[in-house]
């Protein structure tokens, strides 16, 4: 940091639509060799923030202020396009938050980095350009980066793809890096490759970086300097020890609280930052306090194995978590193969393995938690446990009705007992439904009246008051809606709740109200629990027994703390050692 | 892989037959007694019920059907009632010229629609944009038969530069043929081109908001490289998609061009047939132009497939 | 707070996607509305009679727009056509609507054999093109408004088929859907209750589209003279009968084109105006 | 200057399914090869009187019984067989047995056919008819080779002056002429019969000079504005097409003459063919047309428009509210001229349920054939049809044993009885309304101006094209 004019200074931006102001006049400078992390609510402005920087504003979006560029004599904002052509993907690059659509679809993925360098000569040739890319892609981490290159988009995992948008923005070793949540889509190993990647880049070459993120871990990691927004102003800024550890601003001491899964409140309550409008919070004293479960959860916890510990190579497979008794739910030897959609005119369509002869128990009231990286067969494997897809192989009893083979009929009354929450809070609400018909979707032979009663009394216990009951979905907030699905759910009284990712697609503010207001229920309700995360913090703080699964495989199965502290299988100690906690920041930042 | 070849071959060629029963039984419902039509007004009704005999007219449904989809696998279409001569030929040489008309339409079509759809994108918020886009709305409500009634009366009737209607084989005189094709293609022609790119203009709208266009143009590609480079074969798929819909129902669909300019092509021979109960005749054309459809859904098909690599290959 | 901000988020879309060009659909089609409905109860001369002593008047006070071979009022008849163009188009889509959503929406819900099975049966009928469904029903049942509707509506249903099942296997993949599975409903429930509403904005465009298609093939089919007969005015036959007296008064071929383009462009437009309003990309992000 | 242009393009309406007319009904064939590529004994000139061809002279017996032909030597078909009395008898003893169409009943008169020598052919009939030496200038009376038969529906051979070098279904026929013809060689070496379905670009192709003649405009709007353009002509003559608005004498609605007059007086005649026809045709009254000798113009007079006299007969039959069943064939002139009678008959109180079915096939089914309907619109093309029409199985259901035995005298009778007979039996169909006779269709040809010889009527269903030059 030689020079003292900054790489990047950006003052009183304002964007707005025609309708309304979305950035309220925001100003901030990065320096060369910078590393600086913008945080904030979503829908706060980042994204806005750095496509604005790149002049890639959406045309019915219009931005003033001044945005100057070391070494450019102009306002960003009013250059010229051919100026700004020849510095965005040169002087400035930016990764894009997703990157499933970010990459052309037709066009093999190691020409789409290269042209990044034919466009910029800074390549002699299309040939140098080329092998140029692959080399990029291999450092990014590109598991056979040659092969890789030559294949397209839909042919890579989000996570590689992301890794590719990576390696076209480093292509020409750009002066300011743009990196709009780079990381989203990769498991917690592979993201930390890549930070440690682009924080050598910074290094090495003294880019200027702005790193947006929700993921306070990650900012911590990577950067210097943080930058908070909250609804379209920057909040917050300061070193990023500072802000961490002492943040100033309430939006910014909320969020740091709720980002923490391993502080909690005297009832084992996690921080959250709600600021309720429609909602009163979950223990309000109008609802019942739960009679603690606790006797009926102090099982003999099974023991902590791993699948590679089998004694004979040949022998039978592991069955995870074997009950005693009578188990809640009984899976064995289950095995689910998809036949992937139309395959080519000369080719037959390919077998894609979901599930691999997974076996394990879950006894009636545990919390049982199943971790695993994207695509490794979750969702796949709760599907069939609510009866919503067929096994190829195995059996699998629910409450003991046998699931496999059966008709809809008989499983009428097990779909009162086993309820599932999904992922995605706005999309697992039929938008054109009532949240009073959206509650009441489950409840069968039962009057209008009696339903609207039981709906009612769904919504207070969930935290909503009895007048959302005539909105629409699209008229809450993520948590909100979060809770009706789980309202939803809880109606006909299940003895065993699913839940699929039921709060990776939410803010750290708003997980943390749902992750309370499940613990409450299960508590109450007395439920058998089965919480599918990639999120390790998350599962670790919500369930007492946790499942690790890897390619359709369960590799490891124990008891949360124990598999947490002492993971046995290889694939489990990276993911433990590559998450990113609290604590650890903790120190790291103090140090 | 042989076996999904052959088992797409195979579900093709049940779609044909299948095809070719509904057309069968839709004709054999049709009112009107081809060998009274044959004889006139004159002939007794013994006479006519002779004919009918002789006509084979009188045998059950399901044997006259498979007699004649018999001969149909064999490339016999059997021999027209009113003519007396094999319908293949005839079939053929108005399905050539329907063909060549409705291709030579679509590729006026196309080289009119893809720049007008790309011009009316890029500039959808200019006013030259908006205007363009106008004159295409307002070309796709003209009637195709109007526009030809006008190209007629300007080009030949007033003008006399071109024939007003009529058909040369290109073997014959490719002059007079190329004379003979340039206003019924260009009417056939300018009323696709104009839905065609309203297509175009919403492929392109659409795929200039996708967010690998964004990615071009942060590698610092200009925005008309972006789209050049990385758009149109993005924005191909559906337009291509209508294209197939389109040549499917042009080749009846011109027949309303055939009678304005007095073409010989299928759609007129269809309806003269049908005048004229020519029952063979018509299945025969009914048959071949679901064949033509399905294997022109085929194609469409194959050529997706080549564009898109997400169809090629599935992992 | 929260609630209201998503409110607002709500709304604003709907506040200028595809504005001025849903407005300018809505206003000419409200013309052609106007039209049929007035003729309905009056026209300023009987469309259907013959005036013999009036024949091939133009345009005047008397006779706005002039008069045809027959003496008939050109205004009125243009009047009286929006009827059946109206008619024609709301019927063909409605058949077309009836038979093509279920079809679709059953297929779409059932991948698979069913799937498949269902959608070849589509490949047979969209080889049957309006047009050829209209000259060999014509030649069944007689040619007539009646016929030329039905032709146009079945000519039309895959279409609807093809929109109603792709939509469907969107809607499939919801996780409410699940939900709704998960809690016991049947394929029916789920059909009537999420599906259908869900994909009915796809459908409506369609449907717009689809109208003005049905407009211009009315008009072509009854240049081929298996339209609606005469006395009943349509645009299509006017146009016809008015090409025979082109270089006599070449203006009555001008009126029902007009007609027609209006009617065509104003479902165009709206069309297109659904289209942006219902498509989520033309709409503010998240 | 230069050679002359001996090629010439005509525009037709309705195109020939096949080019044999033994088996195949229609106007379309004939048009096209008789008098052109076929030629009989006899021909019907263009005023309607019957004059020689392949038979250079005949003579009658006194009983009417015995036809002597004399026939022209050295006539050869055009694929080089010779033409003798041998062909005669061969050709017209065919007809019984292997023609189908075009009324091979019109033959029934001859007894025996002789060929006397080479050029001298002996016809005797079973009973003296003057209408069958008329009928012998049509299709029946055609000439052919034994040598010839197998393709007629694409390779016909005759003795005309043209033969047939190329046709296209529903597009053209093409002629050239025959070098060896045996008569004088036509001025058009080439000629291109074009045919369209739609009048307008018939018309327009004239404009635009693609073609050269259109011979009987049916849409007589595109008239008028030939009529002031020099560079054409317009020739207006006599068809034999009777516009004809049937009603069915057998049905409940008509069986009633008073109920036909009704009608008769309730139509504007002039009306119908001002508004219908743009005022091209000619009112006749009967079915008979002008180049008949025994037309009688004061027939056209017979029923003037007279609406209260209608309603007077109507109600003299006890009839009220009387609803037909107008089935028309869906052809431009019934199509419009229907509206326009609909639109009078509504005057007098009859309401006529107008049904426009497909023609041919569904119209000759249900009312030609099955005789469903109560009244039609079609035009009557065929020469001397009165009598078919008279015949009561025929779809009109006219039953007079009268005029039928009327018909059979004058048949028989000498040539002058012929004529007071037939018009008296004409006479007697118009006053009993056995149909109202609306208008003669016009023959109008429209053509370059510099044509010469253009046939102007068409008493035939011929178009002779052999006296057209430049
Ligand atoms: N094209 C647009 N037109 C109007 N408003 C927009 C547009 N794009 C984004 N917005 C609004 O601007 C605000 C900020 O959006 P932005 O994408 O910058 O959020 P973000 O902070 O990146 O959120 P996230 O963490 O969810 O990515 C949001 O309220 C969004 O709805
Ligand atoms: N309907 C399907 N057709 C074909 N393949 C499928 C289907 N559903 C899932 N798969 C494949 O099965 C595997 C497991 O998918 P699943 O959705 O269970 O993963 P997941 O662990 O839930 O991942 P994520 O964390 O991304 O939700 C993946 O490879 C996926 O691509
Ligand atoms: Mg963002
Ligand atoms: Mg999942």
């Amino acid at each position: 940091m030689t020079d003292s004019t900054p790489t990047l200074s950006v003052t009183d931006l304002r964007v707005g639509s025609p309708f309304t102001e979305l950035l309220h006049g925001i100003s901030f400078d990065i320096a060369a060799g910078e590393r600086v992390g913008l945080i904030g609510e979503s829908g706060s402005g980042k994204s806005l923030t750095a496509t604005a920087v790149m002049g890639l504003l959406p045309e019915t979006l219009a931005a003033t202020g001044t945005i100057r560029l070391n070494g450019v004599d102009a306002d960003l904002l009013t250059a010229g396009e051919r100026r700004l052509n020849s510095l965005r993907g040169n002087t400035m690059a930016m990764v894009f938050q997703e990157p499933m659509t970010a990459l052309n679809p037709l066009m093999r993925v190691g020409a789409q980095v290269a042209e990044i360098m034919t466009v910029h000569h800074t390549e002699r040739g299309r040939r140098q350009a080329r092998q140029r890319a692959v080399e990029l892609l291999a450092q990014v981490k590109l598991p056979n980066p040659a092969e890789a290159a030559l294949a397209f988009p839909h042919q890579l995992s989000g996570g590689q793809r992301q890794r590719v948008m990576l390696a076209m923005a480093m292509a020409n070793d750009p002066q300011l890096l743009l990196c709009d949540e780079p990381t989203t889509a990769l498991d917690v190993t592979v993201q930390a490759e890549v930070l440690k990647l682009i924080g050598n880049l910074v290094t090495d070459r003294g880019t200027a970086l702005l790193l947006i993120t929700h993921d306070i871990a990650v900012v911590a990691e990577v950067c210097q300097r943080v930058l908070v927004m909250y609804q379209g102003d920057i909040v917050e800024d300061g070193p990023v020890g500072r802000v961490l550890t002492a943040p100033q601003h309430p939006y910014t001491q909320k969020l740091i609280a709720a980002s923490d899964l391993s502080s909690v409140d005297d009832r084992g309550r996690l921080h959250t930052m709600s600021m309720p409008v429609v909602s009163t919070p979950a223990a309000t004293p109008s609802s019942p306090r739960p009679i603690q479960a606790d006797a009926t959860a102090a099982l003999t916890a099974p023991p902590h194995r791993a699948a590679h510990q089998r004694l004979e190579p040949d022998g039978p497979p592991v069955i995870f978590n074997e009950a005693t008794g009578a188990p809640a739910i009984s899976v064995r030897g289950l095995s689910r193969q998809y036949r992937r959609r139309g395959g080519g005119l000369f080719t037959p369509a390919p077998v894609v393995h979901g599930l691999r002869e997974v076996s394990f128990d879950v006894a009636e009231g545990q919390r049982f938690g199943i971790v695993g990286e994207s695509g490794s067969g979750k969702s796949t494997l709760m599907r069939i446990l609510c009866a919503l897809d067929q096994p190829t192989s195995g059996t699998v009893d629910v409450l003991g009705q046998s699931i496999d083979g059966a008709s809809e009929r008989q499983l009428r009354e097990f779909r009162s007992q086993v309820q599932i929450v999904f992922q995605d809070p706005m999309g697992s609400l039929d938008p054109r439904m009532r949240v009073r018909d959206i509650v009441a979707e489950p409840l069968r032979q039962v009057s209008r009246a009696e339903a609207l009663v039981r709906v009612e009394a769904q919504l207070a216990a969930v935290g909503l008051d009895a007048d959302v009951m005539h909105r629409h979905p699209h008229q809450f907030s993520g948590g909100q809606r979060q809770r009706i699905s789980i309202a939803r759910a809880l109606i006909t009284r299940p003895r065993v709740l699913v839940a699929d990712e039921a709060v990776s697609a939410l803010d750290v503010s708003v997980r943390a109200q749902v992750l309370n207001l499940l613990a409450d229920l299960v508590d109450e309700y007395q439920l058998t629990l089965v919480f599918v995360s990639h999120d390790l913090g998350v599962i670790r703080h919500l369930c007492d027994t946790v499942a690790v699964i890897s390619d359709g495989r369960i590799v490891e199965c124990g008891p949360t703390a124990s598999v947490y502290d002492r993971p046995l299988h290889p694939y489990t100690q990276q993911l433990v050692s590559a998450t990113p906690s609290m604590d650890e920041l903790a120190r790291r930042i103090t140090s | 892989m042989v076996f999904v070849v052959l088992r797409r071959l195979g579900v093709f060629a049940t779609t044909v037959v299948v095809a070719s029963v509904v057309t069968f039984l839709m004709l054999s419902i049709l009112p009107g007694n081809a060998a009274r039509i044959a004889l006139g007004v004159q002939a007794t009704e013994a006479d006519v019920a002779a004919q009918a005999t002789a006509m084979g007219l009188d045998r059950p449904a399901i044997v006259r059907y498979l007699d004649w989809f018999g001969h149909v696998l064999i490339g016999d279409f059997g021999t027209s009632t009113v003519s007396r001569q094999a319908i293949g030929p005839e079939i053929t040489d108005a399905l050539g010229i329907t063909v060549i008309l409705v291709l030579t339409s679509v590729v006026l079509a196309l080289l009119f629609a893809i720049p007008f759809g790309i011009l009316t994108a890029v500039r959808q918020r200019k006013l030259d944009g908006a205007i363009l886009s106008g004159i295409s709305q307002i070309g796709v409500a003209v009637p195709g038969f109007l526009a030809g009634m006008l190209l007629v009366t300007v080009f030949a009737v007033m003008l006399r530069w071109l024939p007003a209607g009529g058909w040369v084989d290109p073997g014959e005189n490719f002059g007079e043929f190329a004379l003979h094709l340039i206003l019924p293609a260009i009417a056939l022609g300018s009323v696709q081109g104009a839905v065609l790119s309203r297509y175009v203009r919403s492929s392109v709208l659409e795929v200039m908001r996708e967010d690998f266009i964004r990615t071009a143009r942060a590698k610092g590609l200009g925005a008309g490289r972006a789209l050049f480079r990385h758009g149109l074969r993005n924005a191909a798929v559906p337009v291509m998609t209508v294209l197939g819909l389109q040549i499917a129902t042009l080749l009846v669909g011109a027949v309303v061009i055939e009678r304005v300019f007095s073409i010989p092509g299928l759609g007129s021979l269809l309806l003269d047939k049908v005048a004229l109960r020519d029952l063979p005749a018509v299945q025969g054309i009914v048959l071949v132009l679901v064949v033509f459809v399905l294997a022109l859904n085929f194609l469409v098909d194959l050529a997706f497939t080549l564009i898109d690599p997400r169809l090629r290959s599935a992992a | 707070m929260t609630a209201i901000k998503y409110e607002t988020r709500a709304r604003r879309p709907a506040g200028h996607g595809g504005g001025a060009t849903l407005w300018a659909g809505l206003v000419l089609i409200g013309l052609v509305l106007l039209a049929a409905v007035v003729s309905v109860f009056w026209t300023p001369f009987d469309p259907e009679g013959v005036f013999s002593d009036s024949i091939l008047l133009p345009p005047g006070a008397k006779h706005l727009l002039g008069t045809d071979s027959f003496g008939r009022d050109v205004f009125s008849s243009i009047l009286r056509g929006a009827q059946i163009s109206l008619l024609v188009g709301t019927v063909a889509v409605g058949i077309a609507a009836v038979l093509g959503v279920p079809f679709g929406i059953v297929a779409g819900m059932n991948p698979g054999r069913l799937d498949q099975f269902m959608m070849r049966g589509n490949d047979i009928s969209l080889a049957f093109p309006a047009l050829l469904l209209a000259i060999i029903f014509g030649a069944i049942f007689g040619a007539g408004t009646v016929t030329a509707m039905v032709a146009l509506g079945i000519g039309t249903a895959p279409a609807f088929a093809l929109i109603a099942r792709s939509g469907t296997m969107q809607i499939m993949s919801r996780e409410y859907v699940q939900a709704a599975r998960a809690s016991g409903k049947n394929g029916l429930f789920i059909g009537l209750r999420h599906v259908l509403p869900n994909i009915s904005g796809m459908l409506i465009v369609q449907a717009s589209v689809s109208f003005g298609i049905a407009v211009l093939a009315e008009a072509a089919l009854s240049y081929l003279g298996l339209g609606t007969p005469p006395p009943t005015p349509s645009w299509g036959r006017m146009l016809q009968d008015a090409q025979g007296y082109l270089f006599i008064e070449p203006l009555l071929i001008v009126w029902p084109g007009i007609a027609i383009a209006v009617a065509v462009l104003g479902f165009n437009l709206l069309g297109d105006g659904l289209r942006d309003r219902f498509d989520p990309k033309m709409q503010v992000k998240r | 200057e230069g050679e002359p242009d001996t090629s010439l393009t005509v525009g037709l309406l309705a195109t020939p399914g096949n080019l044999d007319y033994t088996t195949t009904a229609g106007a379309a064939i004939p048009q096209a090869l008789l008098y052109n590529v076929y030629e009989g004994l006899v021909k019907l000139n263009n005023d309607g009187t019957i004059i020689p061809l392949l038979a250079k002279s005949w003579t009658i017996s006194d009983d009417g019984l015995v036809y002597d032909f004399l026939l022209h030597d050295g006539v050869t078909f055009s694929d080089g067989s010779p033409f003798t009395a041998e062909s005669v008898k061969f050709s017209l003893e065919r007809v019984k047995d292997n023609w189908t169409a075009n009324g091979p009943a019109y033959l029934d008169p001859i007894a025996s056919i002789e060929a006397v020598s080479d050029t001298e052919a002996r016809i005797t009939l079973s009973k003296p008819s003057n209408s069958w030496l008329f009928n012998m200038s049509g299709p029946v009376g055609t000439m052919f080779t034994e040598s010839a038969l197998a393709d007629l529906a694409t390779a016909p051979v005759g003795t005309g002056p043209y033969t047939v070098s190329s046709f296209k279904t529903g597009d053209s026929l093409v002629l050239a002429a025959n070098a060896e013809y045996w008569g004088e060689v036509p001025y058009m070496t080439d000629v291109t019969l074009r045919y369209f379905t739609d009048a307008t670009a018939q018309t327009n192709a004239l404009l635009s000079g693609d073609i050269n003649l259109i011979s009987g405009i049916s849409q007589f709007q595109l008239v008028d504005q030939f009529k002031s353009n020099t560079d054409f002509q317009v020739l207006e003559g006599a068809s034999t097409g009777e516009v004809t608005l049937s009603m069915n004498n057998a049905s409940d609605a008509f069986s009633d003459v008073r109920v036909r007059q009704a009608v008769m007086y309730a139509i504007d005649r002039q009306a119908v063919m001002d508004t219908a026809n743009s005022g091209y045709g000619l009112l006749i009254g009967s079915m008979v047309p002008p180049t008949d000798p025994w037309y009688d113009e004061s027939l056209a007079d017979l029923y003037p428009y007279d609406p209260d006299r209608a309603t007077e007969l109507l109600a003299e039959a006890g009839v009220s509210d009387l609803t037909v069943a107008f089935k028309i064939p869906n052809l431009p002139y019934a199509v419009a001229g229907a509206q326009v009678v609909k639109d009078q008959l509504a005057k007098v109180g009859i309401t006529a349920d107008v049904t426009a079915l497909e023609f041919p096939a569904v119209w000759l089914d249900d009312v030609f054939s099955s005789h469903d309907y109560d009244m039609s619109l079609i035009m009557h093309s065929e020469p001397r049809d009165v009598n078919a029409f008279a015949a009561p199985t025929y779809y009109a259901g006219y039953d007079s044993p009268a005029v039928m035995a009327k018909f059979a005298e004058a048949d028989a009778a000498d040539a002058t009885t012929y004529i007071e007979l037939m018009k008296e039996a004409t006479t007697t169909m118009a006053e009993e309304a056995a149909a109202d006779w609306l208008y003669l269709q016009p023959a109008i040809s429209l053509a370059d101006a510099d044509l010469l010889g253009v046939p102007k009527n068409t008493p035939s269903l011929a178009l002779d094209l052999s006296t057209i030059a430049r």
